[in-house]
């Protein structure tokens, strides 16, 4: 034929790669792709209307077939028509995609949570058995998986393109987002928001497991410890244990089962306590007082890592009953070491 | 007008009699100084499109080698952090020095007191000093990109151009804060001049498309522009003084800087396409020899561009943690600010309709700004939708979508104004062939660059990539292949519009019979602009009113 | 009807241009009449004060959230500046800003001393301002609440070690005061970096003033100066009170 | 047919007389000025709980208005120049609800 090798190569590798549209792979990409189509759809047809004029009047009113202009002042019939349609249109696509906005972002209640820790430039993974991955990501078949991100450093993005999901990862807050994967296989993860040197080496892989596969995984990569026994550890090495244990004399409030209740603050606002209140009220204990408290409870900011942060959360979480505390506190006292409230070391740097 | 009257017959002049006036603005007076002291907005315009197209072609130069280091997936042409200089430079390049001052600077400068018929804008001074402070902020550009570079990208993203980058973010964000004071003294001269200088008879709905959309442009830049000038003063301080307003370590809350930053920087996108879109009407009106269909809604049409232009913004930060509420509002104001744009669009193709219609080049470069800018701005449309939002956002459709309006809508609409009015800045005409071909081939060009972006964004190739998974390689051959035909094309018009100033055809006041005021005096204008300040007595766009006239007299003073 | 476009009398353009005895010799060319350059002026120089809102409105904007977010701390913040000098400090500017008014109108009524003493009172003053914001920032320097590495909380934390009646902060709050006192210096030293270029005009206008330049009727300089010196007075109106007093009773 | 009197500048929107104001005056907008300090500098003293910062930024318009309006002249300019004004104000305005509505309506738990 002809074709230099090269040229050959390039051919193939189109054949083979030529795909226009990402693998549907979560439950939320139909519901996209369906909304991608509209409004594929909408920009032919609006393509095609404008191109289509031009040419029909260009050849019609061209200078050889139409020596004289007519002069027309303008129609407001005709500019209602192409003010209203493409109104109208836009406004289906608003309410398309705002409906479309709130499925992707409203997690199911049945959701599994797992932790997302990014920084620069690795994507962190954390499950609440204490498996850690590193730029991976395994999750079960037709399982909703709620992810808690937060960022260390700067702005990141949680991109997995075949599921139609992402969020940004932000520096001090919680941020989440959900999917339910639907076919088995391994799927790109990207760092979509601009994040510095490697930001274009802030990929990883998503692989999704049959249930069966996952729970093998699962107990293959456990490190021993859950995330909420990590948290159990810091709970009491960061002497949290002294003054929220339930006892009479705590002088902190009780915080078993304090998650997903309604709190009230001394400023009389109401709160639901959910992940990122709770990191929030380890961090900046100040900006929100629960009534009947005063505002003592140091600032743990600077003290505790991302990570640190994410077991005490899920520590919290799971606590049903004060009784392991006051377990510590007992182990603890009898050592005299629980520790004290950090001085005014963080307050003073 | 009456219908009676609806016919005119205006033929094309002829230039073989045409003749350069003795004396005009470019010959007035001689030497270096002249240039650099004067006062007289059309060679402040001069200037500027000088330093422009020298922006341009740095800015492009940039583009180029993005696009060679795509050619592969590994970052092998040039490692990860000199990728990012690149698209950061690229981009702040060809925003604030090129397509924000291009087509006000430069056809703007030019032609507003023309067209309103006054001898010059009402403060040349401040116009010669807003030239000044925008080529001290490109030198200071120039600066930091010799320095070493910056790596923001251009939207300086906080907390990382703050507190996480080593390179000149503080040079680069106070060459832009310059930069940015020129623009706004440029807005505060054009507001007054359409405002103060108009002559006698020239009402508001007697000006030329152009002029209002001029208008509503500086408005924004008037009202945007000192918002980035906060934003930025903001992030240099917090760099120096290692602060923390915008680093939520520090209680600071880096979406306020996102906030802040696009109250400016959405405005600024309709402060790029908007005097590209008065240029449209021009020509567009003038090559089918037929006044614009419905003038009115055109003209407010570019007002509330300007208008909603400034209450969409938050829909740069959909996925970035806002309110889902304040969202859905964003989201529905920019469904609604796309409208005014479709109105134009229509009414443009509508002039056609029973027109008289010639095909030169400044026209070829209007029916490709129709078409790309449809499609971009349709494709924006995507984007303001929340949940096509979450996928897209951040990938490379949105790189497809900003470059379809800005190079596909503004670039275009620059190159149809200059082709347009370069018989009247320089008395000669361009040569019609080559530039059909040129205008023919940056739109080919275009396309393949452009189009294949918008299928690798919807696979999901992150945008700001140096490296990227091999199965997008396809794609980004084509993109590049298809940059290189677009260099070609916006190459062309270096070349010929050079040649022409010497060798083109003698271009005579009004080569394209158009109704403009510019257009009832010599090419190029003495620098009086009129010899008596003129009285518009009939409509805008009155090519009857032209027919008459060309029937009496032939030239006009000069 | 005709259709050539110039109708003006020619001759009155031309003792214009060879700037013969015709109007002022400050009368550009390109104006056809004095009034329309003086409006064209003062247009202007109000679209300018228009960037200058929103220049001040983005900082405006940043402290209306840290203020919502951090209340106490800029309580607290606030409570360290003087409000003494605050106080003193807008009398100044608002006397400043009335010696300015005056000397328009001395500018209008052709009254040459006056204009040029009212613009050496204003420009005093405004030094005077200068002066004792140099002394706030000095004294803010030395107890270390510039914000930045030296940035230190323990007055804040620790109220009674340094003798003042104030509650505590808890010290995450207390860290907070830093953005309080980064929004002051950036507001009021963008504010004083506009006084300073107001006085550098300042002192390019009086020598003018002297010279008898403004007392002929040509009014603009003065009047469009004027409208600036009145902007930041009137951007220091809200200063004032947004960063000196927003809480001067003791906490409950 | 072309009437000088048609000129484009005779509307009134965008012209005003000059009007010259007079020492006395001034005298007066700047004893209500000190007059307005003073007020807003008690105010400050005594616990009015959240009407305190209404009333500082009370005080403060109503003084912004009154320099602006004889010190700076805007009550005696065209239209014109008031519709900028509004305009700087209005865009402010804009600036800070829109934005306030994105922190208000986060569930943030912050306010
Ligand atoms: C000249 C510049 C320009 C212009 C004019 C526009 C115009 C528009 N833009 Fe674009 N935009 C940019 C430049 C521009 N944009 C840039 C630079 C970015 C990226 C910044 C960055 O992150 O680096 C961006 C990003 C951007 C985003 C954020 C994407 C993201 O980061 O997630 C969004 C979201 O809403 C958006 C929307 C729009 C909309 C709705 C319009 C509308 O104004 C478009 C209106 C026009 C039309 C709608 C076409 C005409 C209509 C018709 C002919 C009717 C068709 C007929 C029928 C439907 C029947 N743009
Ligand atoms: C007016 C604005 C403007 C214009 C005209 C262009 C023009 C072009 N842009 Fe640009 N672009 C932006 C504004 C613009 N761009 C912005 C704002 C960004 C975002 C930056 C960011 O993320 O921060 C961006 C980002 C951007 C990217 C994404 C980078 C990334 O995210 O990783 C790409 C990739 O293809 C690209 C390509 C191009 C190309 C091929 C052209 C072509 O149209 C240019 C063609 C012109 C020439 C090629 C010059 C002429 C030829 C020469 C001077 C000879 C030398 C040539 C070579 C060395 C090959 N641009
Ligand atoms: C000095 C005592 C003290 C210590 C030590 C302390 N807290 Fe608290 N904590 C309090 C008090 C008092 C409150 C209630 C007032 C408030 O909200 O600030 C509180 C509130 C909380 C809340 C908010 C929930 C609620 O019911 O009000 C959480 C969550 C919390 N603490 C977690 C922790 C964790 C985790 C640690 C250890 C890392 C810790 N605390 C250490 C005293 C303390
Ligand atoms: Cu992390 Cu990009
Ligand atoms: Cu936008």
């Amino acid at each position: 034929m002809g074709l230099s090798p090269v040229l050959w190569q390039f051919l193939v590798n189109w054949l083979h790669n030529a795909t226009l549209f990402p693998a549907e792979a979560s439950t939320i990409a139909p519901y996209t792709d369906a909304l991608y189509f509209f409004l594929v759809l909408m920009t032919i047809f609006g393509t095609t209307l404008v191109a289509v004029l031009v040419v029909v009047f260009s050849a019609r009113y061209s200078r050889q077939r139409s020596p004289v202009a007519t002069q027309i002042e303008g129609s407001t019939l005709l500019e209602t028509t192409w003010t209203i349609i493409p109104l109208a249109i836009f406004l289906v696509v608003y309410v398309w995609g705002a409906l479309l906005y709130f499925r992707i972002y409203n997690p199911p209640t049945n959701a599994m949570n797992i932790y997302i820790v990014g920084k620069q430039w690795m994507w962190k993974a954390e499950h609440p058995g204490g498996q850690h991955e590193i730029d991976a990501l395994h999750v079960p078949l037709g399982q909703p998986v709620q992810l808690t991100m937060i960022s260390q450093d700067v702005f990141h993005s949680f991109s997995v393109p075949d599921f139609r999901i992402k969020r940004e990862v932000i520096p001090g807050r919680y941020s989440t987002v959900w999917f339910e994967a639907t076919k088995v296989g391994r799927y790109h993860l990207f760092c979509s928001q601009y994040c510095g040197t490697q930001h274009s080496g802030m990929v990883g892989w998503i692989t999704v497991m049959t249930p069966e596969d996952y729970k093998t995984w699962l107990e293959q990569s456990t490190s021993g410890q859950s995330l909420a026994q990590n948290g159990e550890r810091l709970y009491a090495s960061m002497g949290c244990n002294s003054c929220h244990n339930g006892t009479a004399a705590a002088r902190g409030p009780d915080l078993a089962g304090v998650y997903g209740s309604k709190l009230t603050l001394t400023d009389g606002r109401q709160i639901l306590v959910d992940d990122a209140y709770l990191r929030d009220a380890i961090l900046n204990p100040s900006a929100h007082v629960t009534a009947g408290y005063a505002a003592i409870m140091p600032t743990y900011q600077g003290q505790l890592s991302e990570d640190g942060l994410i077991d005490l959360v899920e520590f919290i979480k799971n606590m049903q009953s004060d009784y392991r505390v006051q377990q510590t506190l007992v182990t603890a006292a009898s050592g005299e070491s629980a520790p004290t409230t950090p001085p005014q070391a963080a307050g003073e740097r | 007008m009456s219908t009676a009257v609806g016919n005119t017959i205006v033929s094309l002049p002829d230039q073989s009699t045409a003749q350069l006036p003795k004396r005009h603005y470019i010959n007035n007076e001689y030497g270096l100084l002249s240039w650099l002291l004067t006062e007289d907005h059309k060679r402040i315009a001069l200037l500027y499109l000088f330093s422009v197209t020298f922006f341009f072609f740095i800015g492009g130069a940039f583009a180029g080698l993005i696009r060679l280091e795509l050619l592969t997936p590994q970052p092998d042409l040039v490692a990860a952090d000199t990728y990012n200089k690149f698209f950061t430079m690229h981009g702040l390049i060809m925003i604030f020095l090129f397509l924000v001052p291009s087509i006000p600077g430069v056809l703007g400068n030019f032609l507003i007191p023309l067209m309103i018929g006054a001898r010059d804008l009402a403060f040349p001074k401040l116009n010669l000093l807003s030239w000044y402070v925008y080529m001290a902020g490109g030198t200071l550009t120039l600066a930091a990109l010799v320095l070493g570079g910056v790596d923001t990208g251009w939207t300086f993203t906080t907390p990382l151009s703050t507190h996480y980058l080593n390179t000149h973010v503080i040079t680069a964000a106070m060459a832009i804060f310059i930069t940015g004071f020129s623009s706004i003294l440029t807005g505060i001269n054009f507001i007054v001049t359409i405002h103060r200088m108009r002559c006698p008879g020239m009402t508001w709905f007697r000006m030329p498309l152009f002029l209002w959309a001029h208008y509503a442009a500086s408005l924004l830049m008037v009202l945007g522009t000192p918002v980035l000038a906060t934003t930025l003063v903001l992030v240099a301080l917090e760099r120096l003084f290692g602060i923390g307003i915008f680093d939520p370590a520090k209680g600071g809350d880096p979406l306020l800087f996102q906030h802040l930053f696009w109250f400016y920087s959405h405005p600024a996108v309709y402060i790029m396409i908007l005097p590209g879109m008065g240029v449209i009407s021009e020509v567009i009106s003038t090559c089918s020899r037929k006044r614009i269909f419905g003038y009115t809604a055109v003209a407010f049409s570019s007002v509330a561009i300007a208008l909603f232009g400034f209450f969409v913004w938050e829909h740069h930060m959909f996925i970035m943690g806002v309110s889902s509420y304040s969202a859905l509002v964003f989201s529905l104001l920019t469904m609604l600010v796309a409208v005014p744009s479709a109105i134009k669009i229509f009414n443009w193709a509508f002039t056609l309709q029973k027109g008289s219609i010639t095909f030169e080049t400044p026209m070829l470069y209007c029916f490709g700004f129709m078409g790309l800018f449809t499609i971009g701005g349709l494709t924006g449309v995507f984007l303001g939708s929340l949940g096509m939002d979450i996928h897209l956002t951040e990938t490379y459709f949105v790189v497809a979508h900003f470059h379809f309006v800005m190079v596909g809508g503004g670039l275009m609409a620059f190159l149809a104004g200059i082709h347009f009015w370069w018989p009247k800045m320089t008395g000669r005409m361009y040569p019609e062939t080559i530039s059909k071909l040129a205008a023919v081939t940056t739109f080919i060009g275009f396309n393949l660059t452009f189009l294949p972006q918008f299928v690798l964004g919807y696979l999901g190739l992150p945008r700001r990539y140096a490296a990227y998974p091999p199965e997008f390689q396809v794609l980004n051959v084509l993109s590049t292949a298809g940059a290189t035909v677009l260099g070609f094309g916006y190459m062309l018009p270096m070349l010929y519009l050079v040649w022409s100033l010497k060798y083109g055809a003698i271009a005579g006041s009004n080569p394209w019979q158009a109704t403009g005021l510019e257009w009832q005096i010599a090419s190029p204008p003495p620098t009086e602009n009129f010899a008596e300040i003129p009285i518009m007595d009939h409509e805008v766009y009155d090519y009857e009113w032209l027919a008459n006239k060309t029937k009496k007299e032939v030239t006009t003073v000069g | 009807m005709d259709s050539a476009l110039a109708t003006t009398d020619p001759a009155d353009l031309h003792a214009e241009q060879e700037h013969g005895h015709v109007s002022l010799p400050q009368h550009r060319h390109h104006f056809e009449t004095v009034e329309q350059q003086r409006e064209a002026g003062s247009f202007g120089m109000w679209l300018f004060l228009l960037t200058e809102i929103m220049f001040f409105g983005g900082m405006f904007l940043a402290y209306l959230l840290y203020r919502n977010w951090y209340y106490p701390a800029f309580v607290v913040g606030s409570n360290q500046l003087s409000v003494r000098i605050g106080t003193f400090n807008t009398m100044v500017l608002i006397t400043s800003g009335f010696c300015m008014a005056i000397g328009v109108w001395a500018a209008e009524v052709r009254k040459r001393s006056l204009l040029t003493a009212m613009l050496v009172t204003t420009t005093l003053l405004g030094v005077l301002f200068l002066s004792l914001k140099y002394d706030e920032y000095h004294e803010k320097y030395e107890l270390h609440h510039i914000p930045g590495n030296n940035f230190n909380v323990s007055m804040f934390t620790n109220p009674a070690g340094y003798g003042i009646k104030e509650a505590p902060l808890p010290p995450d709050m207390a860290q907070k005061t830093q953005v309080f006192f980064f929004l002051y210096f950036a507001m009021t030293g963008m504010h004083a970096l506009h006084m300073i270029i107001g006085l550098g005009i300042l002192c390019w206008l009086i020598p003018r003033a002297r010279r008898g330049d403004f007392s002929s009727g040509y009014v603009a300089p003065v009047e469009n100066f004027a409208l600036y010196w009145h902007f930041i007075d009137v951007v220091w109106l809200f200063l004032y009170p947004l960063l000196y007093l927003i809480n001067r009773h003791p906490m409950h | 047919m072309t009437d000088q009197a048609t000129h484009a500048h005779v509307n009134d929107l965008e012209h005003a007389e000059h009007r010259i104001v007079t020492p006395l005056q001034y005298f007066f907008v700047y004893i209500a000025m000190l007059a307005l300090t003073a007020l807003t500098c008690a105010a400050a003293f005594i616990d009015l709980k959240w009407a305190n910062a209404v009333i500082a930024v009370g005080i403060a318009c109503t003084q912004a208005a009154i320099g602006a309006l004889f010190f700076m002249h805007a009550a005696f300019q065209s239209r014109l120049i008031k519709l900028t004004i509004g305009a700087g104000v209005f865009m402010f305005l804009v600036m800070v609800t829109m934005t306030m509505s994105d922190y208000i309506s986060r569930s943030w738990g912050m306010w």
